[in-house]
């Protein structure tokens, strides 16, 4: 188990060190650093300081380990448009998008859970189509409209939610659920199918040949063998999470680290956009990292095969 | 010599246990551990034993498909590890197999044409007219209707589809076939047809055969000698009728008490306790001595491994208990 | 030679068979979403002939006209016209070039090199596999649309642009699902029996391996192109997909948004078009996996 | 046709059992008609090839055919005197894993992977004779001893894939034994192992059938195990039973031509036949069934009536019976 975990460490390491190196090789390859680094109409003064910080007399091995040196000291550099350091940005704004993830994720996990279940349970049963509708259509719609549609109805027509912006908590269910219910189609899909294949088992036929009760029967020994398959699936719905959280932040103007993205194309900043997918991509990682141990946990069968 | 087709000396197969490219990996998976046999032209020479005694292994080494770790296998006389070339198309076109489960050894995406038609293309380079007469006339070898050639294999059972696997092997005009557990994929009551097929096809065709089988009934049926293996090593090698008659190696009483017979007169016979050995961290001196029922407890069967002998003529062992009748 | 006697297998000849079966899945065929792709087809190919206007004349003094079931809504323009009084139907029928050229673009240079990569990787195993592999899980890692806009920022908006900046995520989630299936299919014993007659390498991943992983190829593909349109109307809506005046459907809808109160219209359309294009395309998909494959029904 | 005196020590009288899967234009007639008894303490083997109908009737037998697809089109399962197909579905499950239990084929398969051993056997324990705790515990590991699981007490907390495929299916009976049930029904337990663990598994069996006089329901298709562990047999054929007789009847005069060639086409061993007896064609499509006698396409001395008509239960005495027209003609 530990020797498995330690392994995984280690790979999620290498991940992070894959993703700074993509970063300092597109830095350097798309145009003079120093310009990439400075604001658009910045003298050719502020564009030597630059290449002075950066290190560009200096080979190219020593200008990579000096960005890693600073990446290991959480130093990302400072904004262009503003000159506010990109880390102090970062950290002002994750709270925003955590909080809307973790909403999300609570939308996604209370609705696609017992949909999925009851799906696979009763099959084309009334209950089964309804999920299958809601899973079709969160599929399909595309997040930047079905948010604005949600903000048309509730916010314009019915103004009963806050259209933009955070603030109290009802400024939290237009964002979280347009978020949520893209998210939710694909975690519906797959715990249906995966619970389907469970309740084919032998082991769900022993468990009724023992006589236990169908509740205990698929709670018990069917739910949690069906989740192994979703969880390990979740990397690509944690994909899309972060796909969808630039694009919903950007409709409700939420205050996160994806608007700040968007935000800083428009005003030529790299080194902020820089940032936002050192830390996007860490983020990922390290949720895959968790997921994975946490599948160890689940399954008593993975601790001995490393 | 003449008549030796195939000739095993020694041979090995050790796996790399778990690990992956960056952990150094775990003990090595001793699947084969030196083994010696030989198969003559037109026999059936069987190899048995219970399930990873390394016998689909060695199978697989003398089919190319895993590389061994020691020992030679020749044929013909040739060392077939250095084959070349013509040499390695003219072994691969004399060596044919038929596997066990007939869903998975023809490609569903194929014609029956195309599966059979397969090897005549890679090495006669047949095509249009030619092929389809070829194949034609292999599945009437076999006793399927020639129309059949345009079908694909789901729409054959399980015993028609194991006859095109061996009209595929037949195709190059082969002279040994490796047979394994060629009916234990089928229903008993197709087993007779196929067993009767091969039986026959050895006989008009003058094949030889190395049945690889855990069916100690079939392999009476179909073998001239039997060799059985136990974790990785060879315990017993005699002609039929020595071994099912005069059994030496502990083991293999063990396995022949432990078939029920189909006779409720017959009471079943005493079976040995325990599980089979694991091939990752065999047993030390002889690998049997923890399940052995005549196994009294001295060091030597603890300690020493036991020398493969031949304790009657073509009749060999490897047991400490059993005395040596010629010298 | 053998005493056995001749059997056929089946008691119709072959080709009825087929026929026969082929003619029973297409009755199968799910109805509206086929229509509805068959139409996004003949729009993308046939648009500048359908259209009832150019979808990029401007025409300012027709700014912001109501769909014709409103009562100022006139048959000119049936859908209505945005702020620059340009036909909301004709950059409907347009956006259906762009959305679906683009995807297909993607679908082909991402596809091909991700199937090719997949059996690669499948079938050699070993080492070659294991570093496949960290390299797709670490393209897979990376949050698309993010690393588009610095792809973006770095080259400039352009058609060219977005193609060249999904392929290589397309190619990743190809690869990885191709090469599951490449390993599964390499087990299989025919794949071993091939080996054993001599039959060259090139010869088992054309005829033995790549046959038998066509199946998931076709219904990855159906489901990818409905990724794709979305990832492409997002990147659009963000304002880093295909440049203006094209006029691409998530383009539209973040044109509309300052106007949603009073010209929903703009926003609304282009929104439902998209749904319609990747709603067709998974339940399509959905139906040929079930068709062509019903074991797996994950992927 | 019921015999009404059921007699005291018939503990299974199953009655014109069909079980049929409906597909979307087939119906798949996997059980079509079959009866039979178990007697107290009896070992009866289901005899016949795979899709024959064994394994489904004996999911029959416990009400748990695959859902949906399969149903219980019609008969009668009585249970001493309570016929299982009258019953709730509640009813039901105070027999599955208390009087009923079951053994199957694949022990890679059968036991849950994430939970431990210990807590599998022990469910059927705390689900049926409602014992908690120590009392619980103590049984489990009574249970485990009788099928001889070396250290109970250790292997308790481990997870299935740390036992070998032989200890797998001795915990799977031992989860099947511990509320002592007057019915096991074993469906090709040791298809999967090794011959020298299977012969250790039935040896296994043998005895706790004998020490508790549990009834046996052995499905195979391995006629050595019927011989060893049987004493009636019921041969199947395509749904239905064409012969069932006391064991040593059967092998020594089989009356059914199919059962005649079953016995004939295996190789035996230490009796060396030079060609096998082969019987031709394919075991049939349950989709479509001939009509009249199944086997008749298959067998040597079919008459035109076996292409006609299914042939009547011809008793042979006690318990025993054929579906035959041959028999049926020659007396």
């Amino acid at each position: 188990m530990l020797k498995y975990i330690g392994f995984r460490i280690f790979q999620a390491l290498l991940g992070l060190w894959f993703i700074a190196t993509l970063v300092f090789i597109l830095s350097r390859s798309i145009g003079d650093p120093a310009e990439v680094f400075t604001a658009r109409n910045s003298g050719v003064d502020a564009r030597e300081i630059m290449a002075a910080k950066l290190g560009l007399d200096r080979p190219v091995h020593e200008q990579y380990l000096k960005f890693l040196g600073q990446l290991v000291r959480l130093d990302l550099g400072d904004s262009v448009s503003n000159g506010i350091p990109v880390t102090q940005i970062l950290v002002e704004r994750m709270p925003a998008t955590f909080t809307l993830g973790l909403v999300a994720l609570i939308f996604a996990l209370v609705f696609s859970l017992p949909l999925g279940v009851l799906g696979a349970v009763y099959r084309d049963s009334a209950i089964d189509w309804i999920a299958k509708v809601l899973a079709f259509l969160g599929q399909s719609m595309p997040p930047f409209w079905s948010g604005i549609m949600l903000i048309i109805l509730f916010a314009v027509v019915w103004e009963m939610l806050p259209p933009a912006g955070k603030g109290g908590w009802t400024s939290y269910i237009l964002p979280g659920f347009t978020l949520g219910w893209g998210v939710m189609a694909g975690m519906v899909r797959l715990v249906r199918s995966s619970m389907m294949d469970v309740l084919d088992s032998d082991y769900v036929v022993m468990a009724r040949a023992k006589g236990l009760p169908e509740a205990v029967v698929i709670g018990k020994h069917a739910l949690r063998n069906a989740l192994l398959p979703v969880l390990t699936y979740s990397s690509l719905v944690l994909g899309a999470f972060m796909n969808g959280s630039v694009v919903v932040e950007q409709v409700f103007a939420w205050p996160g680290i994806g608007t700040s993205a968007v935000q800083s194309v428009v005003r030529r900043d790299f080194p902020v956009i820089q940032g936002v997918v050192i830390v996007f991509g860490s983020f990922f990682i390290l949720i895959n990292l968790f997921v994975d141990i946490l599948y160890a946990v689940i399954d008593p069968r993975i601790k001995y095969t490393p | 010599m003449a008549n030796r087709l195939l000739e095993v000396e020694g041979l090995a197969k050790h796996f790399r246990g778990g690990g992956n490219w960056l952990t150094s990996g775990g003990d090595a998976i001793r699947a084969v551990d030196g083994v010696s046999f030989h198969v003559e032209a037109g026999e059936t020479f069987a190899l048995v034993g219970e399930s990873g005694c390394g016998k689909t292994t060695v199978a697989k080494m003398i089919l190319l498909l895993e590389r061994p770790t020691r020992g030679s296998i020749s044929f013909q006389g040739q060392d077939v590890s250095g084959f070349r070339g013509g040499g390695l198309r003219e072994y691969k076109r004399m060596v044919q197999a038929v596997f066990q489960d007939p869903y998975s050894s023809l490609n569903p995406r194929m014609q029956v044409l195309d599966i059979i038609g397969e090897p005549l293309r890679v090495h006669q380079g047949l095509r249009g007219r030619t092929l389809r007469m070829r194949v034609g006339e292999l599945l009437e070898n076999v006793g399927l209707n020639p129309v059949t050639a345009s079908f694909f294999p789901h729409q054959f059972s399980g015993g028609q589809r194991q006859r095109i696997a061996i009209a595929r092997a037949l195709a190059l005009r082969p002279q040994l076939i490796v047979l394994d557990e060629p009916v234990s994929g089928l229903d008993v009551s197709i087993r007779a047809q196929i067993l009767n097929l091969l039986v026959d096809l050895q006989r008009d065709l003058g094949l030889s055969y190395l049945l690889i089988s855990h069916d100690l009934a079939i392999v009476e049926h179909m073998s001239h000698r039997v060799g059985v293996m136990y974790v990785g090593k060879m315990v017993e090698l005699a002609t039929r009728d020595e071994f099912y008659g005069n059994t030496l190696h502990p083991y293999s009483n063990a396995l022949l008490a432990s078939v029920p017979k189909p006779d409720p007169d017959i009471p079943m016979g005493t079976t040995i306790g325990g599980e089979v050995a694991s091939p990752i961290n065999p047993p030390s001196g002889c690998r049997f001595h923890t399940r052995c029922p005549i196994y009294l407890e001295t060091s030597m069967c603890r300690e020493v491994e036991p020398d493969w002998r031949e304790i009657l003529s073509e009749h060999l062992t490897a047991c400490h208990k059993v005395e040596p009748a010629v010298v | 030679m053998a005493n056995t006697t001749i059997q056929t297998a089946v008691p119709a000849s072959a080709w009825l068979v087929r026929v026969r079966s082929s003619l029973s899945v297409a009755r199968r065929v799910p109805k509206i979403p086929t229509a509805v792709l068959l139409v996004l087809m003949i729009f993308a190919l046939f648009g500048q002939w359908i259209a009832p206007h150019s979808p990029v004349a401007v025409d300012m003094a027709n700014s912001f006209a109501p769909p014709v079931w409103h009562e100022e809504g006139t048959a000119n323009n049936l859908l209505g016209t945005d702020k620059l009084g340009r036909d909301i139907l004709s950059r409907l029928i347009r956006g259906a070039r762009v959305s679906l050229s683009l995807s297909l673009f993607v679908i082909g240079l991402g596809g091909g090199v991700g199937v090719a990569l997949g059996l690669i990787s499948g079938y050699a195993g070993g080492k070659v596999d294991a570093v496949m592999q960290r390299g797709i899980e670490v393209i897979l890692a990376m949050p698309t649309i993010l690393v588009a806009l610095v792809f973006v920022f770095a080259v400039g908006r352009s058609f060219e642009s977005v193609i060249l900046i999904l392929s290589p995520f397309l190619a990743a989630r190809f690869a990885r699902i191709v090469r599951g299936e490449t390993l599964s299919v390499r087990e299989r014993d025919f794949v071993a029996i091939a080996k054993v007659i001599g039959t060259p390498a090139w010869m088992i991943l054309l005829r033995h391996i790549l046959p038998n992983v066509f199946n998931t190829i076709i219904v990855l593909a159906t489901l990818e192109v409905g990724h794709l349109i979305l990832l492409e109307s997002s990147l659009s809506f963000l304002g880093v997909g295909v440049p203006p005046p094209q006029p691409a459907w998530g383009l539209m809808v973040a044109d509309g948004r300052e106007f949603l109160t009073s010209a929903y219209w703009i926003t609304l359309f282009p929104g439902l078009c998209i749904l319609a294009a990747v709603l067709s395309l998974n339940l399509f998909g959905d139906w040929l996996r079930d068709t062509l494959d019903p074991r797996r029904r994950q992927l | 046709m019921v015999n009404q005196n059921i007699e005291d020590d018939i503990l299974l009288r199953v009655e014109g059992l069909k079980t049929y899967f409906f597909q979307r234009n087939a119906v798949l007639k996997a059980v079509d008609g079959v009866s039979f008894t178990v007697a107290q303490g009896e070992a009866v083997g289901l005899v016949g090839e795979s899709g024959s109908g064994k394994t489904m009737t004996c999911l029959s037998l416990m009400r748990l055919v695959p859902q949906p697809g399969a149903r219980i089109v019609e008969g009668e399962i009585w249970f001493k005197d309570e016929n299982l197909l009258d019953i709730t579905e509640h009813e039901m499950r105070a027999y599955r894993g208390h009087r009923m239990a079951i053994i199957m084929q694949d022990p890679q398969t059968s036991l849950n992977p994430v939970y431990s051993i210990g807590e599998q056997v022990a469910e059927p324990v705390r689900l049926h004779l409602k014992e908690r705790g120590q009392q619980a515990m103590n049984r489990v590991l009574d249970a485990l001893r009788a099928v001889r699981i070396p250290r109970p007490e250790q292997r308790l907390v481990q997870y299935p894939h740390q036992f070998s495929g032989g200890m797998r299916q001795r915990v799977v009976a031992a989860m099947g034994l511990t509320t002592q049930p007057e019915l096991l029904i074993a469906d090709e337990p040791t298809t999967s192992l090794d011959v020298t663990i299977q012969a250790q598994f039935l040896r296994l069996i043998r005895e706790l059938q004998q020490d508790s006089g549990t009834s046996v329901i052995w499905v195979t298709h391995d006629l050595g195990i019927v011989a060893q562990m049987c004493d009636r047999v019921n041969v199947m054929y395509a749904g239905r039973i064409v012969e069932s007789g006391r064991v040593r009847q059967i092998y020594k005069e089989p009356q059914h031509p199919y059962t005649r060639a079953l016995l004939d086409s295996v190789p035996l061993m230490g009796a060396r036949r030079d060609k096998l007896y082969q019987i031709d064609g394919q075991p049939p499509d349950l989709r479509s069934i001939p009509q009249g006698c199944p086997f008749w396409p298959r067998c040597p001395e079919a008459m035109d009536k076996c292409k006609e008509q299914y042939p009547p239960r011809t008793s042979l005495g006690g318990q025993d019976f054929v579906h035959c027209w041959l028999t049926e003609e020659g007396r």
